[in-house]
């Protein structure tokens, strides 16, 4: 009943392996044949790409569609779809597709289908990709293996962008086919390892081997299911009846069991996700930058960590995580809780904290709660339904609030929205001229070098300015048992089971 | 011959029967259907009938505790159906009821002086604690219960005792008349005549007029002066105590007097019965004619035909609603 | 939260004097087992501040999961450090004010339109009636869900769910009563003596449906409690830190394969305190309906 | 009959009326936003005002109401905000988990209740009375959650007796559907079972007081001839009742249990739609449980008269 | 008397009958001895809670739970119906012994045909089949009166008027042929003239099966027109007994006297006020020391608030328990 999207996400979270681990486990000769049952943690509403908003959704949906552009494990771009490409300008992309490639209904995938599908993901009535897309002005199908992308303006984000769903191509005649029920069952309509079988919701849905997939000697396994159980422990239990093979999340609480059980495998990274607490700077107490600095120096991130988190996971000083190329490891403005300091900024205040029931999250703002008082600050704790509590927070009705970001490939999507000038998800109503250029800067730009720097230095002063405290990064897990091999891990939380055989 | 105190003319009391999927009246039960009697100063007026004869309904309408259908209710000269909510609850000061069972008739969260003094209270009689106290002590006295006893509450008392409470409670008021709704029928066989006795002290000291309602023809001999028998909503035959006993004109009578058991077995040995057939008919669906011609052992053709009026049979104060009267 | 209707005291008047309380105490040891219970309970919420060992909130994150009897904790201490045994004596100073209040909005609120609808009989009872049915036709967790959701969680708001849910109860209750009440001897004899409407009600329709009211809100009490741990274990009624059973349940859920306790301690809290309610409403049921005895 | 049921069904419809306008204002009042819950991460301005627009919640609250109470008159309950599947069908898929929960919760809870109370009954007094007295009281007064949990940590976690929770449909393997649907089942039950044990107790303990049961045993009948063939159908006819509200409701009653087991009935649907806000679907329960509880109730009421002769609905 | 020349069809030897309250220990019946010969009809006259039916029960072991006959004999056709097992009881009950009760309205089942329930005690005792108990309940129900005899087996309790149910519970308790039937208050809950029908019936039929009967009332007429002998109960005892002509005609017991005195008689042509019993019926729970209506009783001694008299021969057949009758005084009018 409690909604995970965003916040969730960041629950049951652990890190303990640090960052630096190769994403991949051991390698012996794969196996074909098997199948894999996989635990989904929410009931999915939707299989099409176009109205997809739920992090599950994209699990099932990488391994089902194949999408423009694809990340290794250290969020380097690779080939998908597009086998090369060149950025003539900065607003023009022209693409190389990959040739032989046919969708599971048989229809060819080509450059047609590309602009197809970005026109319908562009203009689509019920579209949530539309923003993912707003930098695309046209889409040129040079031939049938070329397309041309052509911007608005420079963009820097579009291939990351393109990775996720918004670069995800479907058969347009399986599109038509499936007609109104399409998200509900969309037959024939990827091009990835897998292809749809069954959805069944509140059961299960099913996926099998895509024999013709394009990439030779893939997928391993002959098919997936994938059951939605909306409860880490019950998750916990599936696996160990071997219920389920793969999941993505258990509680931290059980990852030490698990991890001592030679039956199971656990291995963790930092995801792309930061988790904090909102602060609404457009009203009081937060309107006062002392009173943010004040609470940003006593909550002790390493406490939560330890204490509710059972230190599975990486603290954080920003929004930019360790996975990322722009991550910079020096920044630690508020680093351990220092109730001295903070009573220095300020103290004797009052301020209420919104998040949601779960448990976990509750456990969080009591600790947080207890820290704040030890520098003189009172904070209560106001648990509100996700529908309503995102919408006080996106009126910037709160002055605190439990908002955590699942992260982005591109290091932009986990700043520009945030905290550039009227961004979406700017809910503090943070503004720096200062910040808006950099971030701007960072957009239009295509040197990494030059984007790292400008990413710096708003890092740097967003956090001195804290309308954000950062307590932790997430993570991204693979649990499972033993059986399950080639499983790499990726820090943007998705379970990739093209590689993945079972022996 | 004295005044009446009270006269109903062309009373009826009917209850709707409602039914169908908008529950609309369907039916009428016919509980009092067009009654005319008087009730004179002074004296005891019996009323006999079967259960669901409307004897009670009756009783009851003519306090208007139950709304009369159609007629004329004239107590003192005044039609009290005529009368507002407020003027009737000031008539009320005039006429009371004493109820069959003492049990339920009695309020059990109210002390006696409680429910003594509740009466006084609603017509503001003596007002004042020690003028209150001195009255309720007065009326427990009268109906032969210690003064004392004024805190205690109905369940602390027998059934003879409480029917004592029910009879100071109906004096409270100073009334002139009262409807006793089977007072003695729920009490016990050895304190039935306590009551009987005190009714009729009472009678004599208060100048009561009383219309005595109740099933057992014995008793209402013994009290009354004249005694109206019902049957199915109507009166069938009125007269005299005693001549009603000597001479029952009625089949009706005849049969009710037949059937109650004398306690003698010498002259219940030899006493000559009359069995009715069958049942009481329904109050909803009457008989045509005459309504008891079902059970009649004289029953003609005629009775079918036209219903007999109270006046078929009369000699002198003596009359009875019978086509094929018994011959005295 | 469905058990409500099925709980409703006996819908026939219960005719008996006042009852003294001393005389129910003594005769009935049922009525006196739960009410030393209820009162124990009331004991403990009322002196939680003196005989609770620990501060139910003092946060302690590094004595957390303790396990039973260590270092003066007795029942152990929950995820945060603090003290079990403490939150749970302090969880009855929060479940009983709730289920008065939520037990006295369903009273006032139905009784008032079971007196009407009971005594004025026609349209208005027809139409009142028709309200209650919808009440009652609608499924009354969902309602209180939606009106918390709505109005926002808070034990505020979980009296006020609580104690709508419980309107029908009452309404049905003391309108059957007020109906029979109304055709009592007694009423009538107080009509005969030219007593006013309202005098009818209230001295003697009110009066006489106190026993089984009284009934009625001793198990809507254990009603009320289980209403709003069931709320609070939703995450719609207590907010943390306050120490409500409910809460701690949801809180303590997720640790039931190493610690038990936190989720089975507040649970007993629970339903100690509902069952003392329903057995005294069951006790005083027996005693007060001498239908039922033997 | 056909009069009688006639009239109680025109007399639902102002209740069903009432039912309507309740679910809509309590839900369309509320604070929330479901079209915050549809973007999650996607949320932006334009996105929600594209979504209110799309669900006509732009519209005056009136307004929404007439174009959903027009629908309704068709038959149609509309789509759900956030799955955009009929509401028919988001019910429909979850209802069988539902019924097979309330059903062995219902049978759970009759087998437990009838014989003891039956026993209890005939032997007053007796310890197996005090225990099931002490069980009428007992089994309504520990939260149904409460149960879940207690039964989750002995049985699942401790001695990995039955599975943790999960639904596994009837068609697909009756015994594992049965192995998971039994501890929600008890925990959803057991206040049934007292509430049924309560009622046949306290209306057979009524029954046996009765003179026809001395004339029974005044005819030379014995004691079980007396109980099975002379009481027990007197004494199940307030059991129906109870019973028969517990059927109409299900829905409601299994709420809290299948959230506790993550089951995926209609009750869980109902949470997590008014969490969502998911108006149409929320609209839709609701009213699929007035219906089921006005008509259980009407249903009753049949089975009341055809057990109990001296009822007729002519 | 067992063993005499003589034995009677019942015979009570100072049964008692206790009942447990939530009070106390309350002797509903104590120290009744009476008898019933084949084919007599026995009047048991007293008034609600003075013993008879307590003792009717405490005949066929049919008391609540919460009673028990602590001490006493109760003889049928000589064997003691106190010492058989429940088995052996239950084969006499509805077979030897019926029973019919006060309240016809609530003595067969509601929701059971009256046929079904009429022709059960010939299932039980007589090994009938269904079939054949229904058409026995056909002809029981026209041998009392029951008009549309083949239509009314089949149709329920309510649809009964109340004598036609207590029709229906005669043609029970006989259709056995029992040789005893007891009758408790069986015409207390009808109207008069259904009272006749039922007293009328009941005369016809004991004639016609020489069924021996026990009439419970509280009603002296009933009890002049249909016994032979009387039996006076008072506070759970038997005050008096005797033929009922002799009883009625002086009575030997001041309760019989005064109960006799106080009632209005409808061929009274005298006008004169009743003479009431006066106080009230005594607490069971508190009875007083000796005779138990020495508070009541106009023609008390000194003797009979101290000890408790025997029932004892007074006159010709007439028992009687009081000292005063006892001692050769006659009851007559105190002051007259």
């Amino acid at each position: 009943m409690r909604r995970t999207i965003v916040v969730v996400l960041c629950l049951l979270m652990a890190a303990a392996c640090g960052g630096g681990q190769n994403g991949t486990s051991q390698s012996t000769t794969p196996k074909n044949g098997g199948s894999a049952t996989i635990a989904l943690e929410n009931e999915l509403r939707t299989l099409d790409p176009l109205d997809s908003s739920l992090l599950v959704e994209r699990e099932v949906f990488y391994n089902m569609y194949d999408s423009l552009f694809t990340i290794d494990p250290k969020l380097v771009i690779k080939p998908g779809l597009v086998k090369q490409w060149d950025v003539a300008d900065p607003v023009t992309y022209k693409f190389t597709l990959q040739s032989g490639v046919k969708f599971h209904d048989g229809t060819p995938f080509d450059a047609q289908s590309v602009k197809d599908n970005v026109t319908r993901y562009k203009t689509a009535a019920n579209s949530r990709r539309k923003s993912d897309l707003a930098s695309v002005d046209t889409v040129e199908v040079v031939d049938s293996t070329h397309v041309t992308f052509h911007l608005k303006k420079a963009d820097a984000t579009l291939l990351a962008t393109l990775v996720d769903r918004a670069g995800m191509m479907l058969s347009m005649a399986a599109l038509k086919a499936g007609g109104q029920n399409f998200s509900l069952s969309p037959v024939g309509a990827g091009s990835g390892p897998f292809q749809f079988v069954e959805w069944k919701r509140n059961d299960h849905l099913t996926l099998k081997k895509n024999a013709t997939y394009w990439k030779p000697g893939l997928p391993h396994l002959d098919g997936l299911t994938y059951r939605a159980i909306p409860d880490v422990n019950a998750i916990l239990a599936a696996l160990k009846t071997g219920d389920i093979d793969v999941a993505r999340t258990i509680s931290s609480k059980d990852v030490a069991g698990l991890k001592a059980d030679s039956n199971f495998v656990y291995r963790d990274m930092p995801a792309l996700g930061f988790n904090g607490m909102e602060l609404n700077t457009s009203a009081p107490p937060f309107n006062d930058p002392a009173k943010r600095k004040a609470v940003a120096l006593a909550v002790d991130k390493y406490a939560i960590l330890k204490n509710v988190y059972f230190n599975i996971g990486v603290v954080a000083y920003g929004p930019i995580p360790p996975s990322s190329w722009a991550f910079d490891g020096s920044e630690k403005v508020f680093d351990h809780g220092d109730a001295a300091k903070a009573k220095s900024m300020a103290t004797g205040f009052t301020f209420t904290y919104k998040t949601t029931a779960d448990p976990v999250l509750q456990q969080l703002a009591q600790l947080m709660a207890a820290e704040l008082t030890k520098a003189g600050i009172t904070m209560q704790v106001q648990s509100e339904d996700f529908a309503t509590y995102q919408q006080e927070c996106q009126n910037h009705q709160f002055q605190a609030c439990n908002v955590n970001w699942s992260g982005r490939v591109d290091p932009d999507g986990n700043m520009y929205a945030w905290w550039h000038t009227g961004g979406d998800f700017n809910d503090s109503v943070y503004s720096n001229a200062q910040v808006d250029g950099w971030l701007d800067d960072a957009r239009t730009t295509t040197d990494q070098t030059k984007r790292k720097q400008d990413y710096d230095n708003a890092q740097k002063q967003i956090v001195t300015d804290a309308p954000y405290v950062f307590s932790f990064f997430g993570t991204s897990a693979q649990i499972s048992d033993n059986k399950i091999h080639d499983f790499t891990l990726y820090p943007d939380l998705m379970i990739r089971m093209a590689e993945v055989w079972k022996g | 011959m004295p005044e009446a105190l009270l006269e109903a003319r062309g009373l009826k009391t009917w209850f709707p029967v409602r039914s169908g999927v908008l529950q609309r009246t369907t039916g009428q039960v016919r509980a009092v259907d067009g009654v005319d009697l008087e009730i004179r100063r002074g004296e005891t007026l019996g009323l006999v009938g079967e259960s669901g004869c409307g004897k009670s309904t009756l009783g009851r309408s003519l306090l208007r505790l139950v709304e009369p259908t159609a007629g004329q209710i004239l107590f003192k000269g005044k039609d009290l159906l005529r009368l507002g909510p407020a003027g009737m609850r000031r008539m009320r000061r005039e006429m009371a009821m004493i109820f069959q069972d003492p049990f339920a008739s009695l309020d059990p969260r109210q002390t006696v002086g409680g429910i003594l003094a509740e009466a006084l209270e609603i017509h503001g009689l003596h007002q004042g604690a020690r003028q209150r106290q001195a009255r309720i002590a007065e009326l427990l006295d009268v109906v032969g219960l210690s003064p004392a006893l004024a805190g205690r509450y109905p369940h602390e008392f027998s059934g003879g005792q409480r029917q004592r409470i029910g009879i100071a409670r109906a004096l409270a008021v100073d009334p002139s008349f009262i409807v006793c709704d089977e007072p003695i029928s729920a009490l016990d066989v050895s304190i039935q005549a306590q009551i009987v006795n005190l009714l009729e002290r009472l009678q004599e000291q208060f100048k009561l007029t009383y219309l005595f309602i109740a099933h057992d023809l014995s008793v209402v001999k013994h009290i009354s002066d004249r005694i109206a028998v019902m049957y199915l909503g109507k009166i069938v035959e009125m007269s005299a105590a005693r001549e009603l006993y000597r001479a029952p004109r009625h089949p009706y009578t005849a049969s009710l007097l037949s059937a109650i058991p004398i306690p003698d077995p010498a002259v219940e040995r030899g006493r000559e019965r009359i069995i009715l057939k069958g049942d009481v008919a329904s109050p909803i669906d009457p008989p045509s004619g005459c309504r008891f011609r079902t059970r009649c052992f004289k029953a003609q053709p005629r009775c079918a035909e036209s219903e007999p009026p109270l006046d078929t049979v009369q000699v002198g104060e003596h009359r009875a609603a019978c086509y094929f009267p018994l011959e005295p | 939260m469905s058990n409500a209707p099925a709980l409703v005291a006996a819908a026939e008047p219960t005719l008996r004097g006042r009852i003294d309380p001393v005389e129910l105490l003594r005769r009935y040891p049922r009525v006196a087992l739960s009410a030393g219970l209820v009162a124990l309970l009331f004991l403990v919420a009322l002196l939680a501040p003196i005989i609770s060992p620990h501060d139910p909130l003092a946060v302690e994150p590094d004595n957390a999961y303790l396990k039973p009897f260590t270092s003066g904790h007795v029942l152990g201490t929950d995820e945060l450090g603090r003290d079990l045994l403490s939150r749970i004596i302090w969880g009855a100073r929060v479940s009983l004010p709730v289920a008065f209040v939520a037990v006295g909005v369903g009273l006032v609120a139905g009784g008032l339109i079971g007196l009407v609808s009971g005594y004025k009989g026609g349209l208005t009872d027809l139409l009142l009636m028709r309200l209650i049915d919808a009440l009652l036709a609608f499924p009354a967790l969902i309602l209180a869900i939606g009106i918390v959701a709505g109005l926002g969680p808070s034990l505020t708001n979980a009296m006020i769910a609580i104690g709508i849910v419980g309107i029908p109860v009452y309404a049905r209750l003391v309108r059957a009563q007020t109906l029979q009440l109304r055709q009592m001897e007694f009423v009538t004899a107080t009509r005969s003596l030219g007593a006013k409407p309202l005098r009818l009600v209230l001295g003697h329709i009110v009066p006489n449906l106190l026993n089984p009211v009284l009934v009625q809100v001793s198990l809507s009490a254990g009603f009320a409690i289980l209403a709003e741990a069931t709320l609070s274990f939703l995450g719609l009624g207590a907010q943390v830190p306050t120490p409500d059973w409910g809460q701690m349940i949801n809180a303590g859920a997720r640790f039931l394969s190493n610690d038990p306790w936190l989720a089975i301690a507040p649970g007993l809290g629970i339903s100690i305190s509902v069952y003392s309610f329903n057995l005294l409403g069951d006790a005083l049921r027996d005693a007060l309906d001498p239908r039922l005895r033997s | 009959m056909t009069t009688y049921v006639l009239r109680r069904l025109l007399l639902m419809l102002p209740v069903a009326f009432l039912v309507t306008v309740g679910v809509f204002l309590l839900i369309h009042l509320s604070r929330g936003d479901p079209a915050l819950v549809l973007l999650g991460e996607d949320r932006s301005p334009q996105a929600i005002a594209a979504i209110h627009h799309e669900l006509g919640l732009d519209q005056p609250l009136y307004v929404q109401y007439g174009i959903w109470l027009g629908r309704l008159a068709r038959g149609d309950l509309g789509r759900s905000v956030i799955t955009h599947q009929t509401v028919s069908d988001a019910i429909l898929e979850r209802l069988p988990a539902t019924l097979e929960l309330g059903v062995v919760a219902l049978l759970w809870s009759l087998l437990v209740a009838i014989p003891l109370g039956t026993i209890a009954a005939v032997r007053r007094g007796s310890v197996a009375d005090h225990l099931a007295t002490g069980f009428t009281v007992g089994g309504v007064s520990v939260p149904n959650f409460f149960i879940g949990i207690v039964l989750i940590f002995v049985l699942s976690v401790s001695l990995h007796l039955f599975p943790f929770g999960g639904y596994v449909p009837l068609t697909r393997d009756p015994y594992e559907s049965l192995r998971h649907v039994l501890l929600p089942a008890i925990a959803l039950g057991t206040a049934g079972a007292a509430i049924n044990m309560r009622f046949t107790r306290s209306s057979m303990i009524e029954v046996l007081n009765h003179d026809f049961i001395r004339t029974a045993r005044a005819k030379g009948a014995s004691w079980r001839r007396v109980v099975f063939a002379h009481a027990l159908k007197n004494a199940l006819i307030p059991v129906v009742t109870v019973v028969g509200l517990q059927i109409g409701g299900i829905i409601e009653g299994a709420i809290v249990t299948e959230t506790v087991f993550t089951w995926p009935g209609v009750g869980r649907l109902a949470v997590e739609s008014i969490f969502d806000r998911d108006y149409t679907v929320v609209q839709g329960i609701v009213l699929l449980a007035a219906f089921s509880y006005m008509f259980a109730n009407l249903l009753v009421d049949l089975v009341y008269g055809w057990l109990d002769p001296r009822i007729s609905y002519a | 008397m067992p063993g005499g020349a003589k034995a009677h069809l019942l015979e009570l030897q100072n049964v008692r009958t206790e009942l447990q309250l939530r009070d106390g220990v309350l002797t509903a019946v104590d120290c009744v001895s009476f008898h019933v010969d084949s084919g007599e009809t026995l009047g048991i006259v007293g008034e609600s809670g003075s013993g008879k039916t307590m003792t009717a029960l405490s005949i066929l072991r049919l008391l609540p739970r919460s009673g028990r006959v602590t001490n006493g004999q109760v003889r049928f056709k000589g064997r003691d119906l106190l010492a058989l097992s429940e088995g052996e009881m239950e084969e006499i009950r509805g077979a030897e012994i019926a029973m019919i009760f006060q309240d016809p309205m609530t003595s067969l089942n509601p929701v059971f045909e009256v046929g079904w329930q009429v022709g059960e005690p010939l299932r039980l005792h007589r090994a009938t089949g269904g079939r054949e108990s229904m058409s026995k309940a056909v002809e029981m129900f026209s041998r009392v009166g029951i008009p549309e005899a083949a239509r009314r087996v089949s149709q329920y309790p309510h649809m009964f008027s109340g004598g036609m149910r207590q029709r229906a519970m005669i043609a029970m308790g006989l259709s056995t042929e029992p040789s005893l039937l007891i009758a408790d208050e069986p015409t207390t809950a009808l109207d008069v003239t259904i009272q006749a029908q039922i007293l009328e019936l009941l005369r016809t039929l004991n004639r016609e099966f020489g069924t021996a009967t026990i009439l419970i009332t509280h009603n002296l007429g009933v009890v002049a027109g249909m016994c032979e002998r009387v039996v006076v109960m008072y506070a759970g005892r038997v005050v008096e007994q005797g033929p009922t002509r002799d009883v009625f005609a002086h009575p030997q017991h001041p309760y019989t006297w005064s109960l006799l005195h106080s009632i209005p008689r409808l061929d009274d042509e005298s006008g004169k006020p009743l003479r009431p019993v006066e106080g009230a019926p005594p607490d069971m729970l508190q009875l007083p020391p000796g005779c138990k209506f020495n508070p009541r009783c106009p023609f008390a001694i000194e003797q009979c608030s101290k000890e408790e008299p025997e029932l004892l021969p007074v006159k010709g057949a007439q028992l009687a328990r009081c000292w005063v009758t006892q001692a050769g005084d006659e009851l007559t009018e105190p002051g007259a």
